[in-house]
C-alpha cells in the first residue's frame, strides 16, 4: 500500500543532495550566462576543494559522535608554518605544515579522549588558541614566490587541477578507509554506542585520538592547497568559519550529528552544494543578505529531506 | 475493515459493565521492511490478568505502543471503555488511565530516583512550586513498599537494571490507573521483588484493574494469568483462557509447530552435569572494589558452568564485569590458565580470552546505527581483517554461520541492529562474542528477555559450549535456569561470597544462602 | 556497602556544579594580588556589566543545552534584537523593547517548531536560523551601512543607568536568573527539560510533553538573545551592526564551564552565571597584564580555556564508574 | 624555522615622506576645543597614563602600522605609561577594553574604533573623569569637546571619490566596473562605497557599476569572488576594491584566468606596499592611500590640548595617491 511512497521518500533521504546539486545545475544552466563552461565548472571545483577537504576529516569526526570546531584555525596555523619553514624548500614546509595539524588534532584528541572533555569545548579551545599561535608565529600575511608552491595552487594535471586532484585523491582514500578497513568499522560503532564498542575491547581511546589528528591534517591540508592557491600565507583570515562551512557540508551530505555512520560521498555533495549555492547568489549580483537567507533555506530543505524518519 | 464495527457501537458505555476495557481490531502497524503488526484483535477485561505472549519479534511490544498512543496505527482501531480511542501520545494514554511500564527500562539515567519516580506528579508547595524535601519523602516511602530502599537523590543510572526496573514498576502503578501494561516486568527482578510485583498485581486486579502482562518466563503466567493471547509473526493466533491451557501446547502455538513435534524436542535447557576435571581456567582472587565488591574469588574449570546467584545489588554483574576488564579494581587478581590478566583493560582480557554478555544490551551491547553484519563482527574485526583492511568474505562467512546457528531473526544482515526486536538483539551479541572462539565466557543474563524458543536454543548452546570445553560464569535472575544450568553455584552477598552450592542445587537451597543461612 | 551517595561522589558533584565558581574566586584572589587595579569597584562594575549580556544569553542557552539541544542563532539574534530595538525605539519605549522580542522571540519558536516537528539537528536548523537573522538584520540596515541611533530617552536608560554605581543590565541579568531559577528548579516544566535532555525517548514514554517542552525552550532562547540585544543597544544607544559574530560560541562556553553537560540532563543556572562573569574575568586580566600581543592574548584565551575544562573535568570526576 | 628570504627592505630615508600630513586643520569659526572648555585637568604626557584601543588584530599592515607609530611615537616621547588594548574585532571587547582602561586610570585615550556609533557607555564615564579622548583613524558620532576632543583621519568618502576619479581615467569614462565591498556592516564600507557611486555618477554616467559583492577585506575572499565575476561577466572592465588586500586576491584571481597586466584595471585604497609593488607589475592601475601612521600627529595634537589650544572637530589627513608615474619611486614610503 504505502509502499511506493515509502520507497522514494528512502529514495530521497539517500539521494536528496545529489538532487538538490542537479536542481542547481539546471537551474545556473538555464539563468546563469557562461555557466556552462568548462572553466566555470573548473572554479567551483577549485574553490570548494579546501571546504572538502575539511569536510572529509570532519565527517569522521561527527561519525564518532564527536565535532571539531578548530579545523580553521588548524588552516591557518598551516598557512604559517608553511612561510616559516619555506627557506627550506616546498616539501619540507608542507610536511611541516600537515605535522603541525596533526599535532594540533592530538591535542583535541587527546582532551577528548583522555581527559573526558565535550568535544565541542575541547575544539573551541584549540579553535581560539591555535589561530593566536597562527598569528604570533606569523603576524601577517606574507606573499611567497616559491615555484612549487605555486605551482600545487595553480597548475593543471591532464586538465584538472592539482587542487581539485588532491580533494579526489583524499575523498578516495577516506572513503576506503570508511568502508573496507577496520578502523573505519570501528570510528562509527564508537559513534553509534561508545560503552558498548568498549566493553567489545575495542582501542577506543586511541580511535578517537586517530580520528582528530586525521581531521587535523586534513584541515592542514586544505590549509595548504588554499596558501598556495592565494600565493599568500595569511593567519588572519584563512579559515575563518571553516568549521561551520564543514559541518555544513557533512550534515547537507546526510551524515546524521549524533554519530554512528559516515557518508563520504554525500560530504562532498554537501560541499559541492554549498559551493554552487555560493556562486549562483555571487554570479547574479544578489547581496549578502540574500545570500544568507537562501543558504539558511537550502541547509534546512537539504537536511529536512535526508533526516532520519522514526 | 469496513462494516466491522458494531452497530449502535459508542452508545453502550461499557463504563462498569461487561465487555472489554482496552480493544485493538484488526490492528496493522508496518515498519520499512517488516509488518510488525499484520491484523491483530485483542481485548481485555475489567479485572483480569491478560497474558501476551509469543517469540521475540512475534509483535507484542509493538501492539502495545500501538495500544497507547507511541505509534500511530497504519490501519484497524483501537478502541477505550467501549469507544473509539485515538491517543496522541502516551501522555494522553496516561491521563485516560492506561498506566504502561514499556519493555527495556525507560527512565532518565541522570535524574535522581526521586525525580524519575515522581515525574509530571512533583508535589507541590507554595505558589505551586516543586516541593523537594516532600518529594523525597514521598518517593521514598513509595520504593519501600517495593521493598527498596535507596537515597532518592542518587541519579537513577547509578543504580542496577533491577532497582530501575522496580522504580518504573512504581512509577507507573501510582497512578490511578485503570488498565496497567506490563511488558517484561520482570526480565531484571529477582525472586523476592518479583513476588512484591505479585502482590501488587493482586491488589490491583482485587481493585478491578485490568492488567497486560507480558513475559517470556511461563512460569509466571500460569501464577497469576487468567486469559492468554498469543502473538506469532504479527497475527493473534489464540486467545483463550490460561487454566486448561497444556504448556506443550502454549509452546506449540507461539513457534507455530505441532505439539509432538515440540514434545519429542522437549523443552529441551540444560543437558545435565558436565565432566568438569582438571585444573580452572579463570581464577579470580579477592576482586575488590570500592562500595562494590569485597573480596570476591571464584574459579571455573574448563567445561564447568558456574552459576552466580544473589539478590539485586549483590554485586554479580560486577563480578563480571571486574573479571571482564570493564571496571577497575582495587585489588585482586585475575588469572586465566595461570597466567595473569592485566586489570582494568577490556582488550587484555579478550586477548587472554574472557569475554562479557553485557547485563545492559541496549546501553553497553548493540550499536543501533549498526547493521546486524557489523555488530557481529565488531569485536572480531581485527581478526578478519589482514592489515587492517576488513577481509569482507570472511566476515560473510562468520556473520552468515552465526545469523543461522542462532536463528536471528532480521530482514538481511544489512539491517541496523536497533530495530531488532530484543531477543534477536540478544543472540546477535552472542554471536558478537561466539565469534571470537572465547575460553572463558560471561554470561550476565544471557536469556533476559528472550522468547522460550529462543531460550531453549540459547541453554542449549551455552551447553554445548560447555561441552566443548568452555569454563561459563552464568549470571541469571531466573532461578530455574541457574538451578538446571549450573554445575555449581556460587552465591553472593553485599559484594562478597556468601555460599556455594555443589551437588544439590535447589531454588529452595540458593534462597537459604541468600537469606543468610550459611551453606559452604 | 552503603547504597547511599559517598562523600567523594557528593564532592564530585559538587564540584561539577560549583566548579566554575572555584575558578573565579581563585581567578579573583590571583587578580587581586597580582594588580592593584582589579578589585576596584569601577573595574569590578565593568566586569559585571559587560558579562551580563552574554549571561542572559547564557541562561537561555542552558535551558536549551539540559534539554539536549545547541542553540547557535543566539549571536545573530542579539545583533538582530539591538537593531530592531534602535528602529523600534523611534515609536517609543514599549516599541523599542516589544518589536525585538517579538521577533526574536518569533525566531526562536519557529527553529523550536522545527526541531520538535521534523526531529532535525538542533546545531544545524540553529545554523541555518544562525544565517536566516543575520540575512535579515543586514537586509533591514541596508546591508549593514545603517545604523538606527536609540530615539528613546527612557529606553536609552534602561542600557545606561546605573543606580548605586551598579548598571541596569546587572540588575536585569539577576531579575532573569531568579525567575529562571525558579523555572528550572521548581516547576514541572523544569523537570520536563531535564528529563528530555537525560533521555528524551524515556521522557516521551513518562508522559512529558516533548514537543511543547523543546519549542518552549528555544522560544526563550530566543526571546533571551533578543533581550540581551536591545539592552544593549539601549547601552550603546545605537543599534550596531557588526556585533555578536561568533558570540554563540562563547556563550556556549559560559555555559559548559558553568558545568552544564552538552549531552544534555544534567546542569544549572548559577554555573552558568559563573561561567560567564568568569570569561569576563580571563579577559580583564589579559587587558591588566598589558603587553601580549594581540595574537598572544588569543593563545592565552585558548590556553586558559583548555585549563579550565581540564581542571575542571578532573576534579568532577566521579569515584563511581 | 626558516623564512623565505624577503623580497623589499625598508629604507629609513623614507621616514619623513611617510609621515601624516594635515590636509583639514580647519579651526572651525568657534575656535575648536580648548582643555578649559573641555573640563580636563591639565596634566604632563610624560608621566600620564595614557590608553590606546587598538579595534583589530595586529595583523595587516594597516594595524600594524598604526599600533606601531602610536607604540614608538610614545616612546619616543618619554610616555612611560602606555596602556595598550585589543578588541579583536569584536565591538562589546573593544567597549570594555575602553572602559577598563578609565577604570586603571588612563588620563588620556587614544581610540580606533571599530565602528562609529555605539559609544555611549564609554563616553559617559570618560565624561565622568574628564578623560580627553582622541580617536583615530575612525570618527566616534558624538559631540565635539563634550564627548571627543578630536578625530584624526581621513576622510573614506574622498577616497572612493578619488578612486572613482582613478577609475574614470583609467576606462576613459566608459565601461562596465564591479566593486569589491568591505566588510557588511563597516563604517569604511558604507563610505568608499558612496563616495565611490556619487563620483561615478556625477562624472562618469557611462560607466555602469554591474557587480558588487563582498570580499570582506579579505584577500583569499577578494580571489574567490573575483574568479567567479570574470567567469560570469567576463566583459567586466574595472575592478574598483575597497581596499589593497581584495585587489591584490583579484590580481591572482585574474592570473589564474590568463588574463594580462591591464586587461582589467584596477583601482584600490590603502597604499600598502604589495599594492604599489602591483602598481609596479602592471596589474593594479592606481592606489589611494589611507596613512595609518597616526601616532605622531596624535600626540602632539594631545599635546596641544594640554597646552590650552582649541582643536578641531576633525582633523584630516592629506592622503596620497600612488599610479604608474609615482609607484616606483614611492615603494619605501607605502607600508
Ligand atoms: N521502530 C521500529 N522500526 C522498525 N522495525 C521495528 C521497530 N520496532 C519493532 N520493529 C520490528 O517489528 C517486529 C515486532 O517487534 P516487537 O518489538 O513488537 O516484538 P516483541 O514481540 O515485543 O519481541 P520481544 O519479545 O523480543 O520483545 C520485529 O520484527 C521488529 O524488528
Ligand atoms: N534493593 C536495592 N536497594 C537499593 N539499591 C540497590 C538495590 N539493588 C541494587 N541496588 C544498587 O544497584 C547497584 C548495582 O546492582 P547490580 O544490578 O549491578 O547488582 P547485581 O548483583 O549484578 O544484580 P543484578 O545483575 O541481578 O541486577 C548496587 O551497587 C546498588 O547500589
Ligand atoms: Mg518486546
Ligand atoms: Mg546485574
Amino acid at each position: 500500500m504505502a509502499e511506493p511512497a515509502r520507497g522514494r521518500i528512502a529514495w530521497f533521504q539517500e539521494y536528496g543532495v545529489y538532487a538538490a546539486v542537479g536542481v542547481l545545475l539546471l537551474f545556473n544552466a538555464a539563468f546563469t550566462p557562461h555557466f556552462l563552461a568548462l572553466d566555470n565548472f573548473r572554479t567551483q571545483l577549485v574553490q570548494v576543494a579546501p571546504i572538502v577537504i575539511v569536510a572529509l576529516g570532519m565527517a569522521l569526526v561527527i561519525g564518532t559522535e564527536g565535532i571539531d570546531l578548530s579545523v580553521g584555525s588548524v588552516m591557518a596555523l598551516s598557512a604559517s608554518v608553511i612561510a616559516l619553514y619555506l627557506g627550506y624548500g616546498a616539501a619540507p614546509a608542507i610536511l611541516m605544515a600537515v605535522l603541525a595539524g596533526a599535532l594540533v588534532g592530538a591535542a583535541n584528541g587527546a582532551l577528548v579522549a583522555f581527559v573526558g572533555v565535550q568535544p565541542i569545548v575541547a575544539t573551541l579551545a584549540l579553535l581560539v588558541g591555535v589561530r593566536g599561535l597562527a598569528n604570533v608565529l606569523l603576524p601577517q600575511l606574507k606573499e611567497f614566490v616559491n615555484p612549487t608552491l605555486v605551482a600545487i595552487g595553480s597548475d593543471s594535471v591532464a586538465g584538472i587541477p592539482i587542487v581539485v586532484l588532491a580533494a579526489v585523491a583524499l575523498t578516495a582514500a577516506v572513503a576506503f578507509v570508511v568502508r573496507r578497513t577496520t578502523f573505519g568499522r570501528q570510528l562509527v560503532a564508537v559513534g553509534g554506542n561508545r560503552a558498548a564498542s568498549r566493553l567489545s575491547g575495542l582501542p577506543v581511546r586511541r580511535i578517537l585520538l586517530t580520528v582528530y589528528v586525521i581531521s587535523g591534517a586534513l584541515a592542514a591540508v586544505a590549509g595548504v592547497l588554499a596558501t598556495s592557491r592565494l600565493q599568500a600565507s595569511d593567519p588572519t583570515s584563512l579559515g575563518l568559519f571553516m568549521e561551520l562551512s564543514a559541518i555544513t557540508a557533512v550534515v547537507v551530505g546526510g551524515t546524521p550529528l549524533s554519530g554512528g555512520r559516515v557518508r563520504v560521498l554525500g560530504t562532498v555533495m554537501g560541499a559541492v552544494l554549498m559551493q554552487l549555492l555560493q556562486a549562483t547568489l555571487i554570479k547574479h549580483n544578489l547581496p549578502q543578505s540574500w545570500t544568507q537567507m537562501a543558504q539558511a533555506v537550502i541547509i534546512l530543505a537539504a537536511v529536512y529531506a535526508a533526516r532520519e524518519r522514526r | 475493515m469496513p462494516g466491522r464495527d458494531a452497530p449502535g457501537s459508542g452508545a453502550g458505555t461499557a463504563g462498569r459493565t461487561a465487555g472489554p476495557v482496552l480493544e485493538a481490531r484488526d490492528a496493522v502497524k508496518v515498519f520499512p521492511g517488516v509488518t510488525a503488526l499484520d491484523g491483530v484483535s485483542f481485548s481485555l477485561d475489567q479485572g483480569e490478568v491478560h497474558a501476551l505472549v509469543g517469540e521475540n519479534g512475534a509483535g507484542k511490544s509493538t501492539l502495545i505502543k500501538v495500544l497507547t498512543g507511541v505509534y500511530r496505527l497504519d490501519g484497524g482501531e483501537v478502541r477505550y471503555r467501549g469507544e473509539r480511542a485515538e491517543f496522541g501520545s502516551p501522555l494522553e494514554a496516561q491521563r485516560a488511565g492506561i498506566a504502561t511500564i514499556y519493555q527495556e527500562v525507560n527512565l532518565v539515567p541522570q535524574m535522581s530516583v526521586a525525580r524519575n519516580l515522581l515525574l509530571g506528579r512533583e508535589p507541590r508547595g507554595r505558589l505551586g512550586l516543586i516541593d523537594f524535601a516532600a518529594m523525597r519523602e514521598r518517593a521514598t516511602a513509595v520504593l519501600r513498599e517495593y521493598g527498596i530502599d535507596v537515597d532518592v537523590r542518587r541519579p537513577l543510572g547509578s543504580l542496577g537494571l533491577g532497582v530501575q526496573q522496580m522504580v518504573a514498576l512504581a512509577r507507573a502503578i501510582q497512578a490511578d490507573a485503570r488498565v496497567v501494561i506490563m511488558d517484561e516486568p520482570t526480565s531484571s527482578l529477582e525472586p523476592r521483588e518479583v513476588e512484591t510485583l505479585f502482590a501488587v498485581i493482586a491488589g490491583l486486579k482485587a481493585r478491578g484493574t485490568a492488567i497486560v502482562y507480558v513475559s517470556h518466563r511461563l512460569e509466571e503466567l500460569y501464577r497469576i494469568c487468567d486469559r492468554v493471547t498469543v502473538l506469532r509473526d504479527g497475527r493473534a493466533v489464540h486467545t483463550g483462557p490460561l487454566a486448561g491451557l497444556d504448556r506443550l501446547r502454549l509452546i506449540s502455538l507461539m513457534l507455530g509447530r505441532a505439539v509432538s513435534e515440540v514434545r519429542a524436542e522437549g523443552l529441551t535447557k540444560f543437558a545435565g552435569h558436565h565432566d568438569s576435571a582438571g585444573e580452572p581456567v579463570l581464577r579470580a582472587e579477592g576482586l575488590a572494589r570500592r562500595n562494590l565488591l569485597r573480596g570476591v574469588s571464584l574459579a571455573v574449570r574448563p567445561g564447568e558452568i558456574v552459576g552466580l546467584g544473589g539478590l539485586l545489588g549483590s554485586g554479580r554483574s560486577e563480578t563480571a564485569k571486574a573479571i571482564a576488564g570493564a571496571l577497575p579494581l582495587d585489588e585482586g587478581r585475575v588469572s586465566v590458565n595461570g597466567r595473569a590478566v592485566p586489570g582494568g583493560s577490556v582488550p587484555a582480557a579478550i586477548e587472554a580470552g574472557v569475554v562479557l554478555l553485557p547485563e545492559d544490551r541496549k546501553a553497553e551491547g548493540i550499536v543501533p546505527t549498526l547493521s546486524v553484519r557489523d555488530n557481529i563482527a565488531l569485536a572480531a574485526l581485527p581478526r578478519l581483517s589482514r592489515a587492517g583492511i576488513v577481509s569482507e568474505a570472511e566476515v560473510d562467512r562468520v556473520v552468515a554461520a552465526f545469523v543461522d546457528r542462532l536463528r536471528i531473526k532480521a530482514a538481511g544482515p544489512h539491517q541496523p541492529a536497533g530495530e531488532l526486536s530484543g531477543g534477536n538483539q540478544q543472540k546477535v551479541l552472542l554471536a558478537r562474542w561466539l565469534a571470537m572462539n572465547p575460553k572463558v565466557l560471561l554470561l550476565d543474563e544471557p536469556t533476559r528477555g528472550i522468547d522460550v524458543g529462543a531460550k531453549a536454543e540459547v541453554q542449549a548452546l551455552i551447553d554445548e559450549l560447555a561441552g566443548d570445553g568452555l569454563a561459563v560464569v552464568l549470571i541469571s535472575s531466573d532461578l530455574e535456569e541457574l538451578v538446571e544450568g549450573s554445575d555449581r553455584v556460587v552465591v553472593l552477598r553485599e559484594g562478597a561470597v556468601a555460599g556455594e552450592l555443589h551437588d544439590d542445587i535447589t531454588e529452595d537451597g540458593i534462597m537459604a544462602v541468600i537469606a543468610g543461612g550459611g551453606h559452604g | 556497602m552503603t547504597l547511599t551517595e559517598t562523600t567523594r561522589e557528593r564532592a564530585g558533584t559538587l564540584f561539577r556544579q560549583h566548579g566554575a565558581l572555584v575558578v573565579l574566586g581563585v581567578l579573583v584572589v590571583a587578580g587581586t594580588l597580582a594588580f592593584d587595579t582589579f578589585l576596584t569597584p569601577a573595574n569590578l562594575t565593568n566586569i559585571a556589566t559587560a558579562s551580563s549580556f552574554l549571561a542572559i544569553i547564557a541562561i537561555g542557552m542552558t535551558f536549551v543545552i539540559i534539554s539536549g539541544g545547541i542553540d547557535l542563532s543566539v549571536g545573530s539574534l542579539f545583533v538582530l534584537g539591538g537593531v530592531l530595538a534602535a528602529y523600534g525605539s523611534q515609536y517609543g519605549t514599549l516599541a523599542a523593547l516589544a518589536l525585538p522580542l517579538a521577533v526574536c522571540g518569533l525566531f526562536g519558536l519557529v527553529q523550536g517548531v522545527i526541531i520538535a516537528r521534523t526531529g532535525m539537528a538542533p546545531f544545524i536548523v540553529t545554523l541555518a536560523g544562525l544565517l536566516a537573522a543575520r540575512g535579515l538584520m543586514l537586509s533591514l540596515t541596508g546591508e549593514g551601512a545603517t545604523t538606527y541611533l536609540v530615539e528613546d530617552e527612557t529606553f536609552a536608560a534602561i542600557g545606561q543607568g546605573s543606580p548605586a554605581g551598579i548598571g541596569y543590565p546587572v540588575f536585569v541579568t539577576v531579575a532573569v536568573l531568579a525567575v529562571a531559577a525558579v523555572f528550572l528548579q521548581r516547576t514541572g516544566f523544569g523537570q520536563n527539560v531535564y528529563a528530555i535532555g537525560g533521555n528524551e525517548d524515556a521522557a516521551a514514554l513518562m508522559g512529558v510533553p516533548v514537543s511543547r517542552t523543546k519549542i518552549i525552550v528555544y522560544l526563550v532562547s530566543g526571546l533571551l538573545a533578543g533581550l540581551s540585544g536591545a539592552l544593549n543597544a539601549a547601552r550603546l544607544s545605537s543599534g550596531v551592526t557588526i556585533l555578536g559574530i561568533g558570540l554563540e560560541l562563547d556563550v556556549i562556553a559560559a555555559v559548559v564551564i558553568g558545568g552544564t553537560l552538552l549531552t544534555g540532563g544534567a546542569g544549572g543556572l548559577t554555573g552558568t552565571i559563573a561561567g560567564a562573569l568568569l570569561l569576563g574575568v580571563i579577559q580583564n586580566l589579559i587587558n591588566q597584564a598589558g603587553g601580549l600581543t594581540s595574537a598572544f592574548q588569543q593563545v592565552v584565551s585558548g590556553a586558559f580555556l583548555a585549563a579550565v575544562v581540564i581542571v575542571h573535568r578532573f576534579l568532577s570526576r566521579r569515584a563511581a564508574p | 624555522a626558516k623564512a623565505e628570504a624577503p623580497t623589499a627592505t625598508a629604507n629609513p630615508a623614507d621616514a619623513q615622506a611617510q609621515q601624516q600630513v594635515v590636509k583639514s586643520p580647519s579651526a572651525p569659526a568657534g575656535g575648536g576645543c580648548t582643555i578649559a572648555q573641555h573640563g580636563s585637568p591639565k596634566f604632563d604626557l610624560k608621566s600620564a597614563v595614557v590608553g590606546f584601543s587598538q579595534s583589530e588584530k595586529e595583523a595587516n599592515p594597516f594595524r600594524i602600522a598604526e599600533t606601531k607609530s602610536i607604540k614608538d611615537e610614545a616612546a619616543k616621547l618619554g610616555i612611560a605609561n602606555l596602556k595598550v588594548t585589543n578588541a579583536q574585532s569584536q565591538f562589546s571587547k573593544q567597549i570594555s577594553d575602553v572602559q577598563q582602561l578609565i577604570a586603571q586610570g588612563a588620563q588620556l585615550l587614544v581610540i580606533a574604533p571599530l565602528n562609529s556609533d555605539g559609544w555611549e557607555p564609554v563616553l559617559q564615564q570618560a565624561a565622568a573623569k574628564k578623560v580627553p579622548i582622541i580617536t583615530i583613524d575612525r570618527k566616534i558620532n558624538a559631540r565635539h569637546c563634550a564627548d571627543y576632543v578630536t578625530f584624526i583621519g581621513s576622510d573614506f568618502t574622498e577616497q572612493g571619490r578619488r578612486a572613482a576619479d582613478q577609475m574614470i581615467e583609467a576606462l576613459g569614462g566608459k565601461g562596465k566596473v564591479a566593486i569589491l565591498l568591505g566588510a557588511p556592516g563597516n563604517n569604511v564600507t558604507t563610505e568608499r562605497t558612496n563616495g565611490f557611486k556619487e563620483q561615478i555618477a556625477a562624472k562618469a554616467p557611462d560607466i555602469e557599476i554591474t557587480f558588487e559583492q563582498t570580499g570582506e577585506f579579505t584577500r583569499e575572499k577578494g580571489q574567490q569572488v573575483t574568479e567567479q565575476l570574470i567567469q560570469s561577466n567576463p566583459d567586466i572592465d574595472g575592478i574598483y576594491a575597497e581596499n589593497d588586500e581584495m585587489a591584490l586576491g583579484a590580481v591572482t584571481a585574474l592570473k589564474g584566468a590568463g588574463k594580462k597586466p591591464g586587461d582589467v584595471k584596477i583601482v584600490s585604497i590603502d597604499g600598502t606596499r604589495g599594492a604599489v609593488q602591483g602598481i609596479v607589475d602592471g596589474w593594479i592601475y592606481a592606489v589611494i592611500e589611507s596613512n595609518p601612521r597616526f601616532g605622531q600627529l596624535a600626540f602632539a595634537t594631545a599635546q596641544k590640548f594640554l597646552d590650552g589650544e582649541p582643536i578641531p572637530e576633525k582633523v584630516i589627513i592629506e592622503d596620497r595617491e600612488y599610479d604608474s608615474a609615482n609607484a616606483k619611486d614611492s615603494l619605501g614610503q607605502a607600508y
